[in-house]
């Protein structure tokens, strides 16, 4: 038992410190909270298109891809050793992530020889940027009941209907989507999936506000947009299959964290005093902090755990649920907590009035979202007492019905 | 036994209720939280000439003298339709300050204008985040003027009188300030709930007369957080209920997997617990009603108690509807995130659950044979 | 809005004061916990069929039962006035709750005049003791699951089968039984309800022993048991609907404590020293008590307002069922957590050793019961769920089924 | 990246669990917990016979010297099998003292008994209840003689020798006891879990040397329980794990509404929430073998963390497989029970989650940057 690399990880990591100690610029230390990188600023795009570009040219930009891909043919824990020397480096993070993690693995498993080559190697090198057009404002955990039409005609498809929880689609190249093809047929059977130019004529792009303020997302409408057939992945009616491709490449990127946690809210109970003392003092205030140390060092080594499998070469089950299970609630709960600990003052958001620069209340508005998106609380449950205690699903009367004679809601 | 409103008073919580589903509706209440107006002036105008602001005031000093029951049903309404008023810092605060220690030359000269709603009330304790400790703030009086700076005041910005807590010379002194007079300053400052503006106010040696007995500023601030802490507790269980609601309807119209996902136990379970928490949040309320209105010894306990549930009961269900409403819920367009909000500035508006537990606490021992 | 009687509820209070005054003897002050009943005790129960005698005879045992069945024909808030002045006594209770407020309401309402005539009288001045038999080893939360087979047999039905969590089954002279005379029927189609003789030969009845070592429970096993048809009640076939008379007359009665509660652990932390100081000073500590307190005050002004509407002449809807939901789980958290307090000298049981005369241990072993009991926290929350908040009841696929061809469990 | 046994010692503990599967089902248990036995003797000696009883001692002191590693995993294995032997007393706490401050004649003396469990031993901390604090015990410890009393003592009915905390001329020692010997009287106690035996324990002027140099007793104290409270972990994670499993196996065969109550979303949320708290408990155990493996610097912090995730982890799982037991979830003659008393025995045995989160944060305030 060790937390130590093989001689191999060794090896490899060497590679990589040597490659980024020559491409790219340390990270001050304590830079503090890293909020979602600026994938909205287009010189933040330029750059981490620059820096794709580098680490493509070393090889490390496709490095769990086979080789006929472009990649590296190399194993997860390399991925995992890369990111974690690459989080030293103030480098742009996240734009390629679902290009190259989810659509990208899709075109070259679903596609000809022809569309790899063509598409690949662009998204590799970050030439082409990608966003996946799933949900649907009626099909979000339940994303087989999508109503997104697509209509053959002639040698094109015909789509109408609307996308939602698109990730930069205004900015993105090209977008992966599934779509019904057949109404009458099962749920799962009357799906069609494509992949498609996002300045198609007839796409209309909307920015979803947050409750937060940010706009991290997009509502896409599709009015009579055109794709031809040879931009169509796995045969008609078998989109739900693809689709499935796609949602097995989804992992939960570790990138920067994304609100005020433990350790912001054990640095402000040190620092504000309840009138007898600094908060640390108290002992209800030490009763929460010791739980949520506790629950972050249990996620941490659940993940070294997992790294261990992967190192081994095994595949990690649905355990990963656990660690956003676990974190969502607790980012929520901590931001409540420390505000108020803040008393009346707690409602300040103005960075210049409130302690650590108003991250507990950035967070008590943004961590709603992260109960939800990628998967709710209630579908994690779902997902580990099915796939990991292995208890039976729900019942399910939607499964072998036609889809449109299913029962619908007004919502 | 008959531990509930008059029928009376349900009359009046009903008619309320009406006139809110009618004049504040959400977009109401979205014009405040996304424009630039610090409340909905119109509204505030209606409220009172409906008499709700004066619904607790004796008759003598402009009031409606409907008593304290009458002013908790009408805050259940305003909590559930998350009125974008200054009723509370007006009513439950600066009203309730000058109806508890006034001279009678002050409620003579206030009340009648607050009960009218021609002027608005506020008061101002904190002074930045942290526990504002009565013995510890820096606002200072002297000489009768004011120095110091209180940070955030609810209505701060609006307010053309505030009463504020201060060291004087004989300990924490409460004392009534005309905000329009010289000496005063004020910025609107951001919060997380914009649909209930707040301000910085700076005192530079502004005019500022006592209120209540010199020496015993900490008992009648106390006493006021006490009465506060009721009246706004029916505000949060009339928004717990309302978001629970919210929740109820969303579960039933949406569907997923060919059902309702409200048939979807989570779901189920989830709303049950919300539902047991606002009640048990209800019930502390109605107890304290009853001590309010007679302003009976175990008012501190009540009020604690009250606190307490609807803190939890509030955010809770606020919470719990964002999360019921999926990916919509944490939408700027849906309506979630404006109870969520609320939920949490009135968690906060009276010291948080934590300092209400200590008042609890000290309350039970010193009673000795609390339970 | 007041805590006082109505004149007419004083006027009826005063009724009872005099009479109890005259009949029993007050209980002693701080006489402490209250554990169950001494059912077991044949001692207790010949107190408790004289006290019961009394109490027919002053027109205080069948309060809310119409006058034709002998009651007093009063409303639910006198109910609620007397009990609360005889808890002030030292009387025998809970030996007649199940007979009087369950089986001779469900005899009253489906049995003929004769049988009424024959049982309610004798019933209420407590010469005979009833006792429900519905519950089965693989028929709980699912009541209508029940396997209890009734055959007919001339004049005669022949009974087969396994009652369980009955209470007082040996000592009790009479029961209402719910069985299945039907198994090719829909599930609540089949079942026919009897009233039975405890005596009857082929019944043999067996005490469980719970987890905390008492035995309030029986399981009751019927071999070839012969009941008359004329102890049927209502129609053959019918019984789900003679079975939901009795349920809804299930009551959660308020009888004397079963645990130590929010008044015992705020004494234990008053005395208990933590080692800086008595356990009431720990914050963290005080952050417990307080929601305990908070949660034990709101339950008491729910049952107030339960009252109100009882006063009122309003029937209660299912928010009974709030208090059992919160309190079961808050005995076990209480326990726990007092436990906790006492450190490792926190596991001894003994009552000569142990704080609180090892009310806490004992409760410990106790609440899980309170929480499956007369309803699991699961099947509370699904009736708030449905009852209170309207929301859609569970998929049924066993309601349309011949219950012959229903699946099965090992269990 | 290894954090994980070795193969070798994942063999061992397939090994463990296919023996005590074999040897040490409920039945084994409950005779214990219902009978007069104290302990499983039988058990007690093919354990020992098979060497877990030196699994952790070192060759020269006649243990296997497979090191703590090899202790976690059997601590497991006895954790989910309910073993009801003197086993935790006996090696990770007399043992584990012994290996830590004992002098070579004291090693030489006790280790090679303890190893081939011979002998039994144990450690006496508690006076009663509430906390034992270290700068007040009453036991005392002069010119050589103990006395004074200690309860309740795991396994101090049966054992030959404690290890015992007591106050002495230089503060807080370490001593060690013959139970056999002249001064010692025991009485067997009654706790929650009588499936592991506790007794009284009255000292008068019993023969007692120190273990571990004089005046250092806290800081071996301290020590002493980081190690017992990572080997108890694994205890605590394989019980849980336990209940985790019969309550999944249960809900899979119980059937209610024509469907395994596991199809529930009550239940499989309620069980994917006790697997989330067993999985941390293991992480933060797995972490705690290896500091403990190494002495590494991190072992007090390592250590808590490990402790207040198993006591939340099992308890957890006990009382809510209970639950999904139903009816037949608190009777006598399910195993629920058997679960449920062990984990509040556990975690109550070294001290509650309440001290070790204080110890917990007490190495996080003194490091300063701890996260």
């Amino acid at each position: 038992m060790d937390f130590e690399d093989t001689p191999e990880e060794a090896q490899f990591r060497a590679g990589v410190r040597d490659f980024l100690a020559k491409a790219a610029e340390p990270r001050p230390p304590g830079s503090g909270l890293v909020y979602r990188a600026g994938n909205e600023d287009p010189k933040f795009r330029e750059r981490a298109k620059a820096w794709q570009a580098k680490k493509a040219d070393a090889g490390y930009a496709g490095i769990t891809w086979p080789t006929h891909w472009g990649g590296r043919g190399g194993s997860p824990i390399q991925q995992v050793v890369y990111d974690q020397e690459e989080a030293k480096y103030a480098v742009p993070r996240g734009l390629f992530d679902i290009g190259l993690g989810m659509c990208i693995p899709t075109l070259c498993t679903w596609g000809t020889q022809e569309i790899r080559d063509r598409f690949a190697g662009k998204a590799l090198r970050g030439e082409e940027i990608w966003c996946q057009l799933f949900s649907e404002p009626a099909a979000g955990s339940d994303l087989a009941g999508l109503r997104t039409r697509a209509e053959p005609d002639g040698s094109d498809w015909i789509i109408n209907g609307e996308k939602i929880w698109t990730s930069g689609a205004h900015y993105c190249d090209w977008g992966v989507l599934v779509t019904r093809s057949d109404f009458a047929a099962k749920k799962h059977d009357g799906l069609t999936y494509f992949f498609i130019d996002m300045r198609s004529p007839g796409i209309e792009i909307r920015p979803i506000k947050q409750m937060s303020g940010a706009s991290h997302f997009n509502a896409v409408l599709f009015k009579d947009v055109r794709v031809p057939d040879s931009q169509r992945l796995g045969a008609v009616g078998e989109g739900w299959k693809v689709a499935l491709t796609t949602l097995m490449n989804e992992r939960h990127t570790i990138g920067g964290r994304v609100g005020a946690g433990v350790e912001d809210v054990f640095e402000l109970a040190r620092k504000l005093d309840l009138g007898d003392g600094p908060a640390l003092q108290n002992g209800a205030v030490r009763d929460k902090l010791a739980d949520w140390y506790v629950a972050s060092q249990g996620l941490k080594y659940v993940n070294f755990r997992t790294m261990t499998a992967l190192s081994r070469g095994d595949t990690p089950g649905p355990e990963a649920s656990l660690g956003k299970l676990v974190n969502a609630s607790m980012l929520q709960n901590i931001a409540a907590f420390a505000m108020d600990l803040m008393e009346q003052g707690g409602v300040l958001c103005d960075p210049n009035l409130a302690p650590v620069a108003g991250a507990f209340q950035q967070t008590l508005l943004t961590s709603p979202a992260s109960r939800i998106a990628g998967g709710s609380d209630e579908i994690m449950r779902n997902i580990i007492a099915e796939r990991v205690l292995g208890l039976p699903p729900e019942i399910r009367l939607d499964k072998t019905l036609p889809f449109n004679q299913l029962p619908t809601g007004k919502r | 036994m008959n531990f509930d409103f008059s029928d009376d008073l349900k009359a009046l919580r009903e008619q309320a209720r009406k006139f809110l589903r009618q004049r504040c509706p959400t977009a109401t209440v979205r014009r405040v939280l996304e424009g630039p107006e610090p409340y909905d002036l119109r509204l505030w105008q209606e409220i009172a000439a409906m008499g709700w602001t004066g619904a607790a005031i004796p008759e003598a000093w402009g009031g409606a003298g409907l008593g304290h029951l009458g002013l908790c049903v009408l805050a259940e309404e305003l909590g559930s339709a998350l009125a974008p008023t200054p009723f509370a810092s007006s009513i439950y605060l600066a009203a309730e300050a000058i109806m508890l220690a006034g001279s009678d030359s002050q409620k003579q000269a206030w009340l009648p204008k607050l009960a009218g709603g021609t002027i608005i009330g506020t008061f101002a304790l904190a002074e930045g985040p942290g526990k504002a400790d009565p013995g510890k703030l820096f606002t200072t009086w002297r000489g009768g003027a004011l120095t110091g700076e209180k940070l955030p005041v609810p209505d701060g910005d609006v307010a053309d009188l505030a009463v504020v807590a201060a060291r004087g010379e004989r300990g924490l002194q409460l004392l009534l300030v005309d905000l329009n007079g010289p000496g005063v300053t004020r910025h609107a400052v951001d919060t997380i709930d914009p649909s209930r503006s707040h301000a910085r106010l700076v005192f530079a040696g502004a005019a500022a007369e006592p209120i209540g007995e010199l020496g015993r500023g900490e008992a009648l601030l106390r006493r006021l957080e006490e009465r506060a802490a009721v009246l706004m507790a029916f505000e949060q269980v009339g928004g717990a209920q309302r978001a629970l609601e919210m929740a109820r309807d969303y579960a039933l119209q949406r569907y997923a997997f060919g059902r309702p996902i409200g048939s979807f136990q989570a779901i189920k379970h989830k709303l049950a617990d919300v539902w047991v928490a606002t009640e048990l949040a209800r019930a502390n309320a109605y107890y304290g009603a009853w001590a309010l209105s007679r302003d009976a010894p175990e008012l501190p306990l009540a009020a604690a108690a009250a606190r307490i549930s609807a803190n939890e009961a509030y955010f809770l269900a606020a919470k719990e509807n964002i999360q019921v409403h999926g990916g919509m819920g944490f939408t700027w367009e849906f309506d979630c995130h404006l109870h969520y909000r609320r939920a949490k500035l009135l968690a906060l508006a009276l010291g948080s659950t934590r300092l209400w537990k200590e008042r609890l606490l000290l309350e039970l021992e010193a009673a000795n044979a609390p339970l």
